[in-house]
């Protein structure tokens, strides 16, 4: 994948910041919202995409950097089956932070309400932790897939 | 002769496809459902998230997210695995 | 037979999917062919929990006293189209392989397993 | 103490599937360490696979239900369906459990002599604790949707392990792509199996589902999938093109842990039938339709055997026609199901046949083809 015009890097340089925002603002609020962690994880993995495919395979090495994001992966997969443990005083997957008035804790009004980011448990953690594997996971998907396209390449010209 | 073979089973089939869909019950009226009742309204008080759809996901069947976690984390170790040699 | 349109648009995927698994060569196509099932399926699920006239099942500001469409189906969809992600990388990353060795993408030249 | 009895069958699952996630991390600190810690938590999981196998003997099936607030309460107050995930594990699923624990435990020790010399180890040893949470979950589960994706996670771990040594050969890649095309497919039918009985029943429990199925025309539809798809992930004859290729392709090890994971596809296979539709569905029929694919695999496995010349294809075709000895002697057993006079008389013996051979296939085909990776 070769580098494309400048037109197409500035706007990408001016997009790529919003996009990653608004992924992780439908990560944090998706337990009030429509999305969550998938959706949100999706959103932010397409602005590397994006990076990738305007600043080429080789030049988009400098600031993406596969061994960050599997890390990242490793840690958000961790911290999700950690937070499936952690109730596992009464059974695994037990929500006892929701309505215990401690940390997202509030009890939610029942029926239509304009929402309160301090309910839901062990949700919106859940959902971070999700968001944070899903967008490092196709990551390093797209990164390893544009490296190998590279051999593809190799073999047509040849 | 394969050919034929393969186009036979084929239209079996699709036949099969065609009458379960016609059969099916119709578009926009399921049937009366006792499980997503119980979601739809108590959803709310147990888990204390608005959005019903994040709580079945995170909480009522938690298990299953964990599982497709695993299935996006499995992909990823599989196609590390397999380039691992190119560089 | 009107009622039940989104059915048949489900079994016309499958059908186009399992036809272009049976007919194609090529692996990327089969590939396709696979992603087109799988699509088909989504949309299969996420029929089963339609009530005519409803919302979607999120209390925040909600239009109050309107009935809600059933949640556990969207559920179910979201786990199978990450699924479904998954598969697809796994599957173009091996014919990628594939066509690293063979320099070829066609079923009938990449023979050497037989018997 | 009592926690990790009360938590046993979760923690059978979730501790290897916890040091899968571990893995890339700890190799970073050392490379060396990756193989001793896999084998390590294997032996934890079978250890509490045995001492669960103790209490189910003495107590009767255990049931774990996800996030309720207490593992037993399977219904919630006023309400007739369960709602949540659960484990429902009887004495034929933990006898299932029992193998896969002892067989990938096996693997992965005789994967640590034989796996010395490549790079990636740390991503082997992962997929190979995926593929073991894949193999107990599908053996444990009590949900049909939970089954769908623990289907899921051991045919893509047994994917990549297939293509493992797809890096410096093409043959290897070859064989992954066969399988993930026929695993997919399949998975994805049951997907569909499973849309059906939503419509319907608007249950995803198993045990629930068999309460209130009707056997309609929807319902045939659904079990001719289910059948058809397991009978071809477990290597039965019309869909078994993939066996071959892939046991003898994978590394040694793997084929080992691979002709497990069949069983456990012949495992869902009997679940469907006889925690499903039981004697709802027209047992002497189907009981007729599962000999005949049996004796067809016999009779053809073991026909393509002898004309092999590669030790591991030979094998390979031999497990063929052992998964059809497990399939007549169950079909003998489903056919006669409501014949209580010829039950008695050869239909039990015929299930304890066919279901004792599971144990042995597993046993003695994983040591041969660990014996041909050991001279090959």
């Amino acid at each position: 994948m070769n580098e494309m015009s400048k037109i197409v890097r500035t706007v990408a340089n001016f997009v790529y910041g919003f996009i990653i925002i608004f992924g992780f603002y439908i990560i944090v609020h998706g337990h009030l919202t429509p999305g969550g962690g998938f959706q949100g994880g999706a959103v932010a993995a397409s602005a590397f995409a994006l990076a990738l495919v305007s600043y080429g395979q080789k030049n988009s090495q400098k600031f993406l950097k596969k061994d960050i994001f599997s890390l990242f992966e490793s840690f958000g997969l961790t911290l999700f089956i950690v937070l499936a443990f952690s109730g596992l005083g009464i059974t695994f997957f037990y929500n006892f932070l929701a309505n215990s008035g401690n940390w997202f804790g509030n009890a939610t009004v029942i029926g239509v309400n304009p929402g309160d980011m301090n309910t839901g448990g062990l949700i919106p953690l859940m959902n971070i932790a999700v968001g944070l594997e899903v967008l490092s996971a196709l990551g390093v998907i797209l990164l390893i897939m544009a490296k190998g396209a590279e051999f593809t390449k190799k073999k047509e010209n040849s | 002769m394969k050919k034929i073979i393969f186009a036979i089973a084929f239209l079996i089939f699709f036949s099969f496809l065609m009458f379960s869909a016609i059969n099916m019950r119709s578009f926009g009226d399921p049937v009366i459902s006792e499980m997503d009742d119980y979601f739809i309204e108590n959803a709310q008080k147990e888990t204390g998230s608005n959005n019903v759809v994040t709580s079945i996901v995170f909480d009522y069947r938690g298990f299953d997210t964990l599982g497709e976690a695993t299935v996006l984390f499995t992909a990823v170790v599989g196609v590390v695995a397999l380039f691992r040699g190119v560089k | 037979m009107i009622d039940n349109l989104p059915y048949i648009a489900v079994a016309l995927f499958v059908g186009l999917g399992v036809y272009t698994l049976m007919y194609k060569k090529n692996l990327i196509k089969i590939a396709i062919g696979v992603c087109l099932i799988e699509n088909g399926v989504n949309l299969f699920l996420i029929t089963l929990g339609y009530r005519k006239g409803a919302i979607a099942p999120i209390y925040t500001m909600a239009p109050s006293g309107q009935s809600m469409v059933l949640p556990t189906p969207q559920a179910l969809t979201l786990t199978s189209i990450v699924i479904g992600i998954a598969t697809t990388a796994l599957i173009l990353s091996v014919a990628m392989m594939i066509y690293k060795h063979y320099g070829t993408l066609d079923t009938d030249e990449v023979r050497r397993l037989r018997g | 103490m009592s926690i990790l009895l009360n938590n046993s069958p979760i923690l059978i699952l979730a501790l290897p599937l916890l040091a899968a996630f571990l893995i890339p991390l700890i190799s970073r600190i050392n490379k060396k360490t990756v193989g001793i810690f896999a084998v390590f938590v294997l032996l934890i999981s079978l250890v509490l696979t045995i001492l669960l196998a103790v209490k189910i003997i003495s107590v009767g099936p255990q049931v774990y239900v996800f996030g309720a607030k207490s593992s037993s309460l399977t219904l919630p107050t006023g309400l007739k369906i369960p709602i949540r995930i659960m484990f429902q594990i009887d004495a034929m699923g933990i006898f299932m459990g029992l193998i896969t624990a002892m067989v990938s435990f096996l693997g992965a020790v005789y994967s640590l002599a034989f796996i010395r010399k490549t790079e990636g180890m740390d991503k082997y040893y992962s997929l190979l604790l995926l593929l073991t949470v894949g193999m107990f979950g599908m053996e444990f589960t009590g949900d049909l949707f939970n089954l769908f994706v623990f289907l899921e996670i051991a045919s893509i771990a047994s994917v990549a392990l297939i293509a493992y040594r797809g890096t410096d050969f093409g043959e290897p890649a070859e064989a992954g792509f066969k399988y993930m095309i026929v695993s997919t497919i399949s998975a994805l039918f049951v997907l569909f199996a499973i849309g059906i009985f939503y419509g319907e029943y608007d249950l995803l429990n198993i045990a629930a589902l068999a309460n209130m199925i009707k056997y309609s025309q929807l319902d045939k539809i659904a079990l001719a999938l289910l059948l058809s798809v397991f009978a071809m992930k477990s290597g039965a004859v019309p869909m078994h093109m993939w066996t071959p290729d892939a046991y003898s392709e994978a590394p040694a090890p793997i084929t080992m842990i691979l002709v497990a994971a069949s069983q456990a596809s012949l495992y869902a296979l009997f679940r469907i039938i006889f925690s499903l539709y039981n004697v709802h569905m027209n047992t002497l029929a189907v009981g007729w339709i599962i000999i005949i694919f049996g004796v067809l695999s016999m009779f053809i496995g073991v026909t393509m055997a002898i004309v092999q010349k590669d030790i591991k294809r030979l094998m390979a075709y031999h497990a063929v026609s052992q998964t059809g000895y497990m399939l007549l002697g169950v079909g003998v057993g489903l056919a006669v199901l409501s014949n209580p006079i010829a039950l008695k008389d050869y239909g039990i013996t015929a299930f304890e046949g066919g279901i004792f051979h599971i144990m042995n296939h597993a046993m003695y085909k994983g040591l041969l083809f660990l014996t041909a990776g050991a001279l090959f």
